[in-house]
Formats: structure tokens, sequence, C-alpha cells
């Protein structure tokens, strides 16, 4: 039956075997993904005929801005379904992805502008992507804020749930008011991500960066949800045999 | 067949497990009286009962039925007394009753007057703010919506407390008439209720 | 060098690498020192337990 | 049993915080004057000339009322959690999301509604036209609903928390851009006599939305936060 692995990734001990094994599969293609999208962006990578090298910037920008958004979303999805079907470590999941992406939104902000000055000559401009940028990061920020506001680990998962599902009903809506917005006032100053046509020496590295931050950032994940679990598991004996396991 | 089945309830306060694989029946007529040291999970208890507060593993079931499964329809069979007040302060008893009542069912304000007067509320402080009673008569003013919800199950937080003597014998008498009409009643205290007839089976929290 | 003037945009391309990797090694480090404390607590509530047991 | 239809148990619990806010109206004014002040500093921090300050007046008045929703959000939830009474509404059978509908709408009434009555009076102060009026009034009615409504969410997950009226903010200010982008916009065309139905369409959309998910993501943070 399809479900089952989802009900066993449900059973703490599970997981917590499981995600050991998945962080240490995850870890080297991400590290050389990563490799290879650093050389090829940095190195093999043609100048843009427009921006130079300083479009080089977008090897770390896309990725980072990619993931702010992808971790945001992952987070609410595990908040709904630790609501839903009550699984802690859906919970666990949750609480994990919470400073990780922050982090990542606040990378995607600082090479935002670090490319930014170079295009507007400003450090920092109000262009749509950037000021939704930093709407997620406040949504990020309250989420963490409420989540270590409530002692009680339960309750502090429910409410953060609701506030995580409620947040990502509204990202849509804040980057399309934003862009809205932003459109009214003066030329839209395209970043220069969505280009029609990007030679293929320019186009993998970039691909292989966005697969590699993904890979990193579910390793990075997965590592965290292991010690969430332990922390919402009460008295189970499988955590003992676990330990030793683990130590020995 | 009984009213209201408990089994297996597991519930943690913070990292206390406070209920342990709890069970317990409760049939027509019966009162439960829970009994424990201070911090044993009494107040938690009866507000997982209610479903304030969500149990971590266990089945509640009320009539044959988990109570989960239709929970506004079980929350409007019971009558829950808080260990505070459950009053705004800056409306009359009469004026709290007739709410707080009328958010069930449709209640008049004789029938409330009739309610006070049983509880021995005088009728002068029955106009006055709750803010200027005494906790007694606050007291009073609860156990009087208790009465007015007219449902088969009451779950009591330390009903009798800031009652005085006659107070508590007021009480004992409400309590009895209920469960002489085939109510059930789950009540947390440590004072004797003082009923006449079968005495109420305690639950040992421990 | 000039790859490392990166056509004059070196003052942007640098920092921003610098600080992608500064964020990773961050996270990296949080997330294995968190999934240590919550070890350690687990040791110390299994102790306790063991002890109440 | 004759059981209350949720439709008059809503009508009750209207009666009772309007009974309730007439004994104790000083602290419903509270986010009004909060309003007319916070809107009177943005001349001091400008300068008098009203043609300067009809460029900033959208800004002084939505940045003014999404503060003074924000601070009214303290009046929603937290007296009925602290004397237990919101517990017996969340036992009441009635369902929650309903009975919190009805409460935002009289929170609406006593803090939201006002200051959009004021706002002719201190819009006028920022130098706005009086053809303004019609389009800016519209705005704030739907942008004021909107604000309580999303406001409502917050005040349900701070519940019980440790007094944080920052992180109160922290949580609602950002579903609340929006709001602040529509509603600004709609009043600056309104003060420059051009067409402002577009922006007063989505604001009006923002609102049916939040009319119809808010009371419901409210009901699920009001069942957590009175555990």
């Amino acid at each position: 039956m399809s479900w089952v692995w989802f009900h066993k990734l449900g059973s703490p001990p599970h997981f917590y075997r499981i995600a050991g094994r998945w962080v240490r599969w995850l870890a080297w293609p991400a590290v050389l993904l990563g490799a290879y999208g650093l050389i090829g962006g940095l190195a093999i990578a043609p100048a843009d005929y427009q921006q130079g090298e300083g479009y080089r910037i977008v090897y770390v920008h896309a990725p980072a801005a990619w993931l702010s958004l992808m971790i945001y979303t992952t987070m609410a999805v595990s908040a709904a379904v630790g609501l839903i079907w009550r699984m802690n470590v859906a919970h666990a999941v949750a609480a994990s992805c919470a400073t990780i992406g922050a982090s990542f939104t606040v990378l995607a902000l600082a090479t935002g502008s670090l490319w930014g000055k170079p295009m507007w000559g400003t450090y920092w401009e109000w262009d749509p992507r950037l000021t939704s940028e930093l709407l997620l990061l406040f949504l990020y920020l309250g989420y963490i804020g409420l989540r270590s506001a409530i002692e009680d680990i339960p309750r502090a998962d429910r409410a953060s749930a609701v506030l995580a599902i409620v947040g990502v009903v509204n990202v849509p809506i804040i980057h399309y008011s934003v862009v809205w917005w932003n459109s009214l006032h003066q030329v839209a100053s395209v970043m220069k991500l969505d280009r029609p046509s990007m030679p293929t020496s320019m186009l993998l590295p970039l691909l292989s960066m966005f697969l590699a931050a993904t890979l990193l950032f579910v390793a990075l994940m997965l590592t965290r949800a292991r010690g969430e679990v332990l922390r919402r598991e009460r008295t189970a004996r499988w955590i003992g045999e676990a330990l030793q396991q683990e130590s020995a | 067949m009984s009213e209201l089945t408990a089994d297996n309830l597991h519930l943690w306060r913070g990292d206390l497990h406070v209920l342990r694989g709890l069970s317990f029946s409760l049939s027509q007529g019966q009162c439960l009286q829970v009994i424990g040291a201070n911090g044993a999970g009494k107040s938690s208890l009866l507000r997982a009962l209610c479903g304030l507060l969500p149990l971590e593993s266990g089945t509640v079931r009320w009539r044959g039925q988990d109570a989960r499964s239709d929970l506004p329809a079980f929350q409007r069979q019971l009558a829950w007394l808080a260990h505070g007040a459950g009053l705004k302060a800056d409306l009359t008893p009469i004026e709290n009753l007739r709410y707080a009542v009328g958010m069930r069912r449709h209640g008049n304000d004789s029938a409330i007057a009739g309610a006070l007067d049983q509880l021995q509320l005088d009728r002068d402080s029955q106009r006055r703010l709750v803010r200027q009673l005494s906790a007694g008569q606050q007291r009073r003013v609860g156990l009087a919506r208790v009465l007015l919800l007219q449902c088969p199950l009451w779950i009591l937080d330390e009903p009798t407390s800031n009652l005085d003597e006659a107070g508590q014998q007021l009480f004992a008498d409400c309590l009895q008439q209920h469960l002489s009409t085939g109510g059930a009643a789950i009540i947390a205290t440590h004072q004797l209720l003082g009923l006449q007839g079968t005495q109420p089976t305690p639950l040992e929290l421990h | 060098m000039n790859w490392l003037a990166m056509g004059g945009y070196a003052q942007y391309v640098w920092p921003s690498y610098a600080l992608t990797l500064i964020v990773i090694a961050l996270n990296i480090w949080w997330a294995r020192r968190s999934l240590a404390r919550a070890r350690q607590e687990a040791h110390r509530r299994i102790a306790t337990q063991k002890e109440r047991a | 049993m004759d059981i209350t239809s949720p439709g008059r148990a809503a009508a009750l619990l209207i009666r009772r915080d309007l009974r309730l806010a007439m004994r104790k109206g000083g602290e419903w004014l509270q986010p009004l004057l909060f309003f007319l002040v916070v809107t009177t500093l943005f001349p001091l921090a400008l300068d008098p000339q009203l043609s300067r300050l009809r460029d900033i007046a959208p800004a002084a008045l939505w940045v003014g009322a999404l503060l003074s929703s924000l601070l009214a959000l303290d009046l929603l939830f937290r007296e009925d959690g602290a004397d237990g009474t919101l517990e017996q509404l969340v036992l009441s059978g009635v369902p929650l999301a309903w009975l919190l509908l009805a409460k935002t709408a009289v929170h609406w009434l006593l803090t939201g509604l006002p200051l959009v009555l004021m706002a002719p009076l201190v819009s006028t102060a920022l130098g706005a036209p009086y053809a303004a009026m019609p389009g800016m009034l519209a705005a704030l009615l739907l942008g004021s609903v909107a604000l309580s409504l999303v406001g409502a969410i917050g005040a349900g997950l701070m519940l019980n928390v440790r007094r944080g009226g920052a992180l109160l903010a922290l949580l609602v200010l950002p579903l609340a851009t929006p709001v602040l982008i529509f509603g600004a916009r709609a009043t600056s065309m309104a003060i420059a006599q051009q067409a402002y139905d577009a922006p007063l369409y989505l604001l009006a959309a923002i609102t049916v939305l939040a009319a119809t998910l808010a009371p419901l993501a409210a009901a699920a943070a009001v069942r957590i936060g009175i555990e």
C-alpha cells in the first residue's frame, strides 16, 4: 500500500534511523554538485554580455532565493501534516526548517543587494523580488519568534503550525501585491534571472547549484529533525538503544 | 451502558507524565470524585475530558461514540465549571447567565432568577456587577450556570471552593438532584461532597 | 591574475561567495549542535527516568 | 432540547460585547486617540505646507490605521481568555469560527469604524482635497475590516503568551502589507482625483478573502491558545 512509507516515516524511531542514513547519502552529492556549480559559475561560464563578471553572483543568489521560498513551503506543508494527522515527526521537520530558511533568506537579501549595487548603483532597491524576500524574512522571524515564546513544545508546534499555514497562504498574495505596487511606481527593473536563452555552459552550473542547495537543505533539516524528534519523544525506550548504537 | 468511558488516557504537562494510561467509566446517576495531590493533573484531566486540552493518546467515548468524532455535539452535552469564575466582571449575574446560557439554549430571565434564588443569591446581588460580589457569591453564579444548562454531564473543577457551609450544602442538594435524574458528574475536589445516597466513586491520580 | 579582479566586480562577487560559505558553515554547525544538545537532553531524561522507575 | 442556532448565539455575543464596551468606554477609545496622535506626528516630522503634506497623507493615514488596529487587538481576546469566558465559547457547541467572526465584527465596530469616521478630519488636516473623501473612506472601510480580521489571528496566537506586543506586530504586519499597499494606493489616487477603482477592487478582494478564511485560522489559534 503506497501509504506505508508515510506511516513508517511517522514513527519516531524509524525516522531517527532513516534520517541519519539519508543525511550521509545526501551530504556527498551536495558537496560534489556544489563544487561543480562553484567552479562552473566562477571560472568556466562566460561573462554576461551586459553585466560582465558581476553576473556570477547569480550562482549563489538564485539558489538562496529558491531555498528561502521552498523551505517556507516545506515548513508549512509539514506543519499542516503535523496539525491534521497529529504527527510529531512532521512538527519536528517544521521546527527544523525555520532557522535554515531564515538564514538563506538573509543570504538571498545580502547577495541580492550586492548584485544590485553594480546594476542599480545602490545597495537596496525596492525591486519586487527583493521586497518580497524581505517580507518573507519577516514571516520567518514571526514564526521563530512565536515558537520561542511558547515553552510547551506540543503547544508551540500547533500554534506555529497555524501561523505557517496562514503565512504560506499569504506569500503569493504579498508577492503579487508587491509586484503590482512596484510596477506602478517605476519601470520594472528585471533582475537578470529569467533570461530567455542561456548558453548551457552558464545554465548547467546554475542547475547544479540549485540541486546542491536543495540537497544541502534536506541534509541540514534532517540532522536537526533527528534532534527535534528526540526532544518530542516522551519516554520511549528506543532512545536508549539508538543512542548506545550511535556512540558505540 | 455507561455514559462516559475513558481508556488508556495519556497526557503530559511539560515533561511531567500526568496521566499514565488512565481508564475509567461513568454511568448515569454516578459521581466520580477526582482526588490527588496538587499538580497531579486533576485540572488537566478534566480539561482533556472537555476537549479543551488535546490528549496525547487514549480515547474518550460518550454514550459509546468517540467524543472527538463530533466534538461540538459532545460539548453541548456537558457543563464545564473551571477553577476561575468564568464570568464577565463588568456584567451583573443575570446578564452573565443570560448570555452564557443563551449561547447554548433558549433560557429566560425568570429561569435565571429562579436558579440564582435556588443558590440563595439575594436579589440585590443578582443586579450588582459581578466585580462587586464576593468569591463565594461568584461561585454560586457559576453553579447557577451549570444548573441552567441542564446537561447530562457535569465536569466541575473545585466547585465548592470559596463556598461557605450553607453554600456547600446547597451544592450537595443540586448535585443530588442532578444525579437522581440520571445525570453524571466528574468533580475534582478534596472536600466531602456530603451526598446522602450513593457515595461518589473516588478516582485517584498519583 | 585578472580573473580575481572579476572584471572590476571583485568587490561584489567575492563577498557574495564568502557570505554564502559563511551561511552554509553556520547552518552545518547549528544543525550538528542542536542534534548533539538534543541527544544530551535525551540522555539526561533517560537517566532521571531510570532513577524514578 | 431547544439548541440555540449559530445566528442567535452570534447575536447574543455581539450584544454582550457591546454592553461590556459601553461599561468600559475608555478602553475602547484608546486606539482612536492613538490614531489621531500618530497622524499628527507626520506634519511635525515634515513641514506644515499642505501641498507637501498631501503627498504623505496616504502613508500617514494607513500606517496610523495599521498601528492603531494592532494596538486594539489586545482588547479582542485577552480579557475573555483571562476570566475563562473564552473557554465557555469554545465549549458552546456553536462553530467557534462563527463566534469569533461576531467578536471581530464588534471589535471592528468599536475600533475600526470610529477611525474611518475620523479619517476625513485627519486627511483634510493633511491637505487632502474634499473630493478625495469618498474614495478614501471606501478604502479605509474595507482596509480596516481586513485588518481586524487578520489581526484576530495574531491575537488568537498570542493568547497566554508572555506579554509580546512587538511579537504580535511581527506576526500581523507582514500579513497586513497587501492591505497597506492597495489601501494607500487607492487613497493617493483618490487624492490625486484619478480613477481609484483598481486598487479598491483588489482591496475588496482581500477583505472578502480575509472574512472567509481568517476566522477559521483565528478559531484554530484560539483553541490552541486556551490550552
